[in-house]
């Protein structure tokens, strides 16, 4: 890695869903599992609640990675929210990449409120990514600012 | 369209339907425009030919509120937007009398006019009774000939079939157009490079004015009022050029309809500066397709749409990186 | 980093065990056809490498008398496997004597009466999939 | 514009030493709204407390966020301190600078930075916060009991004792559980039967007590207050009211080849059976797949010699539906399938058994009629070996990576009896650790060893090899030896590990009630609410919730019963308010949102509305406030933005996603 991208220090907004993720998300801070500040979470009632445009915001925004937690399918508090979230998130995920977003940037991972160490892994694993890719240039720039 | 003025007078005239929805001669030989008819004598204007590719469907909207039934006019592809509009409850089936027009594709007047043809009077050929595969073009610089399959729409080469949805009545006939498949230009992007695919998309959606004509056309896009006209979202922000909404308009416009497009090709002919807009819907409807089973929208009334729906079992987002 | 610990996490490392995982339960030892012949029992491999002491296990006469059954990886509760790491340290000591990095093509040819038996079986264990 | 408080806890030193607390205050002051901003050591404390209210008090604030702990953890009393002060509770949020930002972060810079802006995303949200107000909804006044063991039992007679309607539904044709096939229990070494048995009548006997057995919930639907279960009652083929319970079915039945459940599957019963002797309801069911009658249409032997005229083939299951208010899940636990442990030869040997089936052995009711016997051969055994830890305690695959607690003591336990019954015997027992906290627990332990002479070895075994003699040969390790034990044995006990009982997975399911990686239900806090789901209404009794001894089973079927009568007691609930609402404005009416809700909550009427000046009538969704539960799939789905949810709304979302990508 280049110095220059160890100074890169990216934005990430992280959606997690109340119940499971969002709880997981604390046990790994009870059990002081660590992963990179740039990691910054949005509480959110269900998965089923992040809408795509909240994505797009996000990267419009400047944001340099996205990534949304939901209990395991089968395991909603809603029973059925990330089943819905699931589609939406394949199709916008599958989107982005079509129109030349890279992929890494954007995640889903099932977390549940047990799974701390989960948490943890997921979401340095995730900046690791963010880093590998550097900074977001495409989505902010989607449109020439002639 | 003698047979279908015909038709649309005697239905006005015995009281069936209050105005017939068609299809009026504009300005120019290729321009025809939408419009009401409500007496026999306005008929006169009353066109059909190979220019009439507006879906009429989502005027039923408005039609539906009105007073007595509505003659609308829907070419084989307009029944599903038709169909779809029921399913949301935007139309009354029981407001509308259907005819089930014949097509023979619809032409683009920019395809001729990329072949160089300039300064048009006339074009014979066009008119939907006609059986000639060339059209016969007046202009002021003398007569010009361009084959028939070569000045029509995108959208009528990947043709769904000339199978109405839904009508009343039919008149007219259908001759078969599709000559390519519908994904074709889909998996040519989907093969190309993250840089080759940014760069074709920001050069088209370079050239966007935001016109909203896309929108306005859209029959799926029938909101009441748009999430980019309200402050739900804090999108609407139309002073500033460089906004989330100008950026992000045409992929949550595609999302918005995603499931519900039945891929009539209307925004992409409507776009006044020729991009291709129905590239992200048929990504969407490509998607879906493979990975929650072939979905047609308005092939009926009643399915559960896609991005309504689930399996236990649905692929995980995950796949978008796998696929390759 | 001491020479010890280098050791000890060369062990973990061509192992892949983590010996921290041991919950001390003998299974391994219970289970171990060679038990008897062994100087330091399977079960106590684990303290070993923890106490950076893998001179004494590269010097045991267990590192020769080990048969590679793994039946102590294949039964260990914990996923420990003693085996594994008995077998890393005798790849340690081939390795030192420059013996390094069988590969699946090469065993036949080195099938050579001098070289000790454990090894080989070990050998033909972990390529077997 | 609001005027927003915030408030920056030092959690003792678990913030403070790596945020600079002071810091975050300062730079809150430079938010939009914000015009308060104090830290404090304890936020959550009753100083805390006051302080936020003075500042409400004096600074006139209509906003406040906290930087403190997980809203899980506090969101809740710093409401309730809000609204002391005359704020509206929702007008609160919380920046969770302890779990997600302190504690996980070393660098005091860093961890200053993210505190400030997990800040500033809350503080804009606030910004766009309303005051919300909870709706009301009703609670029936009954409970719903899942599971017919001793903690479903113990829950119902303490919720039936305060007053209220409880109804039991139990799988099998008797209510008892598992406790019921236990011989004695530890201890006191009391036999089980004696202490379950009057409470099991008692249940029944109880005037507010319905106890459907053979029966199943099928479906669940509604919310705290307000449950709709549907009860399949299974076709017994027996009439219930019309049956004495003489039991000349049961010895006339021509078909005995079923394996007994009761009796773990180690003899037989007839197809036409109650499962032990002191079952309740004494009333037997036709086994369908045994009964010769429904096999082959030929016998009836039951119907001929049953006085009453209680057999009725033509039965069939019946759905009841009924209402609750709360519902306890108390669906226990079984034995591990031993099919990946086959080093200890349980499939290769009848001598091989597990501890329970090893307590039918030795229960006068049980196929040996009380005798320690060898199920090979019927001879009386002269060395037992006990092995601990089958399936507990393996992070492999193959077991279950928890200690089940209650094999220790029930092994000294069977040790303890085998050598006062039968001197002669040798018991040895192969352990890890022996795990005994609890009251008088260590005690008996010690007392197997050293007033019954139980030979406990250190060391977990490798290996039963069955010997073509019929004895057993067991190869352990004593680790305290450092020696490999070969030992004969002639009957070997695994202490198989439990897990919860497998159904609880589509129970859970049905409620919407969490479930962890071993399938125990989730509590809604480990420490201070362990008898509740974190769904609301469900509470949870006995093992389904994690391994437990039958004292503590008990305890936790009291703890449950409480929390259920506080919830039974109350007349009207509030409801959460974070619901969804539509604009009436703005809704096409598509139905769009009436897929996705899982609820049913979302209706469609045909509404007259004033769209600026145009009055029509349109088709509009509406929300059912009382059966939302505010998960958002409606708003997503909805393509207009007509949908939104109350207090996660679109725009305060964006607000925190603008803050922290600023």
């Amino acid at each position: 890695m280049s110095i220059e991208n160890k100074s890169f220090r990216p934005k990430i907004v992280a959606f997690c869903c109340n119940w499971c993720s969002y709880a997981g998300a604390d046990l790994a801070g009870s059990s002081r599992l660590s992963y990179p500040a740039d990691v910054k979470i949005i509480r959110v009632p269900c998965s089923c609640r992040v809408n795509p445009m909240f994505i797009l915001r996000a990267f419009e925004k400047g944001a340099d990675g996205v990534i949304m937690c939901g209990c395991h399918p089968g395991d909603c508090h809603y029973s059925t929210g990330n089943y819905y979230a699931r589609r939406r998130m394949t199709l916008l995920f599958s989107m982005l990449d079509y129109i030349g977003v890279e992929n890494g940037r954007t995640r889903v991972e099932w977390v549940s409120a047990a799974e701390g160490v989960k948490f943890s892994d997921t979401m340095n694993s995730f900046v690791e990514k963010i880093h590998s890719l550097g900074e977001n240039v495409r989505l902010g720039d989607l449109r020439c600012r002639n | 369209m003698q047979e279908l003025i015909n038709r649309a007078k005697e239905l006005l005239d015995n009281g069936t339907v209050a105005r017939v929805l068609g299809w009026k001669a504009g300005d120019l030989p290729y321009d025809p425009e939408p419009a009401y008819f409500e007496t026999a004598e306005s008929l006169k204007d009353f066109v059909y030919n190979g220019f009439c590719g507006a879906n009429l469907s989502k005027y039923m909207i408005e039609a539906s509120k009105l007073e007595g039934k509505t003659l609308v006019c829907l070419k084989p592809c307009d029944t599903y937007s038709f169909n779809q509009l029921i399913k949301e409850h935007r139309v009354d089936r029981e407001k509308a009398y259907i005819i089930g027009v014949g097509c023979k594709g619809k032409l683009d007047i920019e395809k001729i006019r990329n072949q160089g043809v300039k300064g048009i009077e006339s074009i014979e050929g066009a008119e939907i009774t006609d059986e000639a595969d060339m059209l016969k073009i007046q202009t002021i610089y003398g007569e010009r000939s361009v084959a028939y399959a070569d000045a029509m729409l995108e959208r009528c080469h990947v043709c769904k079939g000339k199978e109405h949805k839904i009508f009343d009545e039919q008149i007219g006939e259908s001759k078969e157009t599709k000559d390519g498949e519908r994904f074709d230009e889909v998996s040519r992007i989907e093969k190309l490079s993250p840089e080759e695919k940014f760069a074709f998309f920001q050069k088209e959606l370079s050239k966007c004015i935001r016109c909203n004509a896309c929108r306005n056309v859209c029959p799926a896009c029938s909101c009441r009022k748009c999430v980019f006209d309200s402050n739900k979202f804090d999108s609407s922000q139309k002073a500033n050029v460089d906004s989330f909404e100008e950026k992000m308009f045409h992929i949550i416009r595609a999302f918005h309809v995603a499931g519900r497009c039945t891929d009539c090709g209307e925004c992409s002919r409507v776009c006044p500066q020729g991009i291709p807009l129905h590239l992200f819907n048929r990504k969407f409807i490509k998607d879906i397709d493979e990975l929650y089973g072939e979905y047609q929208a308005g092939d009926d009334t009643d399915s559960k749409a896609p991005l309504t729906n689930y399996t236990f079992d649905d692929a995980e987002p995950s796949i978008v990186g796998k696929r390759g | 980093m001491s020479e010890k610990k280098k050791q000890a996490e060369l062990i973990e490392e061509i192992s892949g065990v983590n010996p921290l995982k041991c919950m001390k339960c003998g299974k391994c030892s219970a289970t171990c056809p060679s038990y008897n012949e062994m100087d330091i029992k399977p079960h106590q491999f684990v303290s070993y490498v923890i106490n950076e002491d893998v001179e004494s296990l590269v010097n045991s006469e267990s590192l020769w008398k080990c048969l590679s059954c793994f039946a102590c990886v294949e039964r260990c509760p914990r996923d420990v496997k003693p085996g594994k790491l008995i077998d890393a340290a005798r790849q340690m000591v081939v390795r030192q004597r420059g013996q390094a990095y069988l590969s699946p093509d090469e065993i036949p040819e080195l099938l050579d009466p001098e070289l000790p038996q454990q090894l080989l079986v070990s050998a033909f264990r972990r390529y077997r999939r | 514009m609001q005027r927003i408080g915030v408030f920056v806890c030092h959690c003792g030193s678990n913030i403070a030493a790596t945020v600079d607390v002071s810091k975050v205050a300062e730079m809150a002051l430079m938010e939009p709204g914000v015009v308060h901003a104090e830290d404090y050591q304890y936020m959550c404390s009753e100083a805390g407390q006051a302080k936020i209210q003075d500042a409400i008090h004096e600074k006139k604030l209509s906003g406040i966020v906290v930087c403190s702990c997980s809203p899980r953890m506090h969101e809740a009393t710093f409401r309730k301190a809000a609204e002391r002060a005359g704020l509206n509770p929702y007008m609160v949020e919380i920046a969770n600078i302890r779990e997600h930002c302190s504690w996980i972060h070393k660098d005091m810079e860093e961890a200053t930075k993210k505190a400030v802006i997990l800040m500033r995303a809350a503080v804009a949200k606030v910004n766009l916060n309303t005051p919300l107000k909870p709706g009301e909804s009703r609670v029936t006044k009954r409970a719903l009991i899942i599971g017919g063991g001793i903690a479903g039992i113990q829950t119902a007679l303490d919720i039936a004792d305060a007053g209220y309607e409880v109804d039991i539904v139990e799988k099998t044709p008797s209510i008892g559980g598992r406790m019921s096939q236990l011989d004695k229990t530890f201890p006191t070494l009391d036999c089980s039967a004696c202490i379950l048995t009057p409470k099991m009548v008692e249940a029944s006997a109880h005037e507010k007590i319905k106890i459907y057995t053979y029966s199943e919930v099928e479906k669940v639907s509604g919310f705290v207050g307000d449950f709709t279960v549907d009860i399949r009652k299974k076709a017994r083929s027996v009439d219930m009211d019309k049956c004495t319970g003489c039991g000349v079915c049961q010895e006339k039945c021509p078909s005995k080849k079923a394996p007994s459940e009761f009796n773990r599957g180690l003899n037989n019963r007839s197809a036409i059976y109650t499962p032990f002797a002191q079952a309740i309801p004494n009333v037997p069911v036709i086994d369908r797949e045994a009964c010769i009658k429904f096999k082959t249409g030929k016998c009836g032997i039951c119907s001929k010699v049953c006085q009453a005229g209680a057999i009725d083939y033509e039965q069939k299951d019946e759905i009841i539906t009924e209402k609750y208010g709360a519902i306890v899940v108390a669906t226990g636990f079984d034995t591990i399938n031993l099919d990946k442990y086959d080093e200890y030869a349980y499939s290769q040997s009848k001598d091989v058994i597990t501890s329970l089936e090893l307590e039918r052995v030795m229960n006068a009711a049980g196929p040996t009629h009380g005798h320690l016997e060898r199920l090979s051969d019927g001879k009386a055994p002269k060395e037992m070996v006990f092995i601990q830890c089958v399936g507990s305690r393996c992070s492999d695959d193959r077991g279950k990576p928890y200690c089940s607690k209650i094999c220790c003591m029930y092994t000294a336990k069977h040790a303890m009896l085998i050598r006062d019954k039968y001197p002669d015997v040798n018991v040895t027992v192969f352990y890890i650790d022996v795990r005994t906290p609890g009251k008088n627990f260590d005690e008996f332990y010690r007392r197997a060893v050293e007033q019954y002479g139980v030979n406990y070895i250190k060391g977990q075994v490798g290996k039963v090899i069955p010997q073509p003699d019929g004895k057993l040969l067991v190869q352990g390790s004593d680790l305290l030896d450092n020696k490999q034990i070969l030992k004969e044995a002639d009957m070997v006990v695994l202490a198989t590990a439990i897990e919860p009982n497998p159904d609880v997975r589509k129970i859970a399911t049905m409620l919407t009630a969490s479930i962890d990686t071993n399938n125990f239900l989730t509590e809604a806090h480990a420490k201070l609410r362990p008898v509740e789901s974190p769904t609301a209404g469900i509470f949870l009794s006995g093992v389904c919730q994690g391994p437990k001894d039958i004292p503590e089973t008990v305890a936790q079927a009291g703890a449950a019963a409480v929390k259920a009568i506080g919830l039974l007691a109350k007349d009207k609930l509030l409801t959460n308010p974070c619901t969804a609402h539509s604009d009436e404005l703005l809704c096409n009416g598509c139905s769009t949102c009436e897929n996705v809700c899982p609820y049913g909550a979302i209706t469609y009427e045909d509404k007259e509305v004033n769209d600026h000046g145009i009055r029509e009538v349109r088709r509009l969704a509406v929300v059912n406030s009382a059966l939302c539960q505010g998960c958002g799939a409606c708003t997503v789905a909805c393509p207009s933005g007509a949908m939104d949810l109350q207090g996660f709304s679109n725009r305060q979302i964006i607000a925190e996603v603008d803050a922290i990508c600023r």
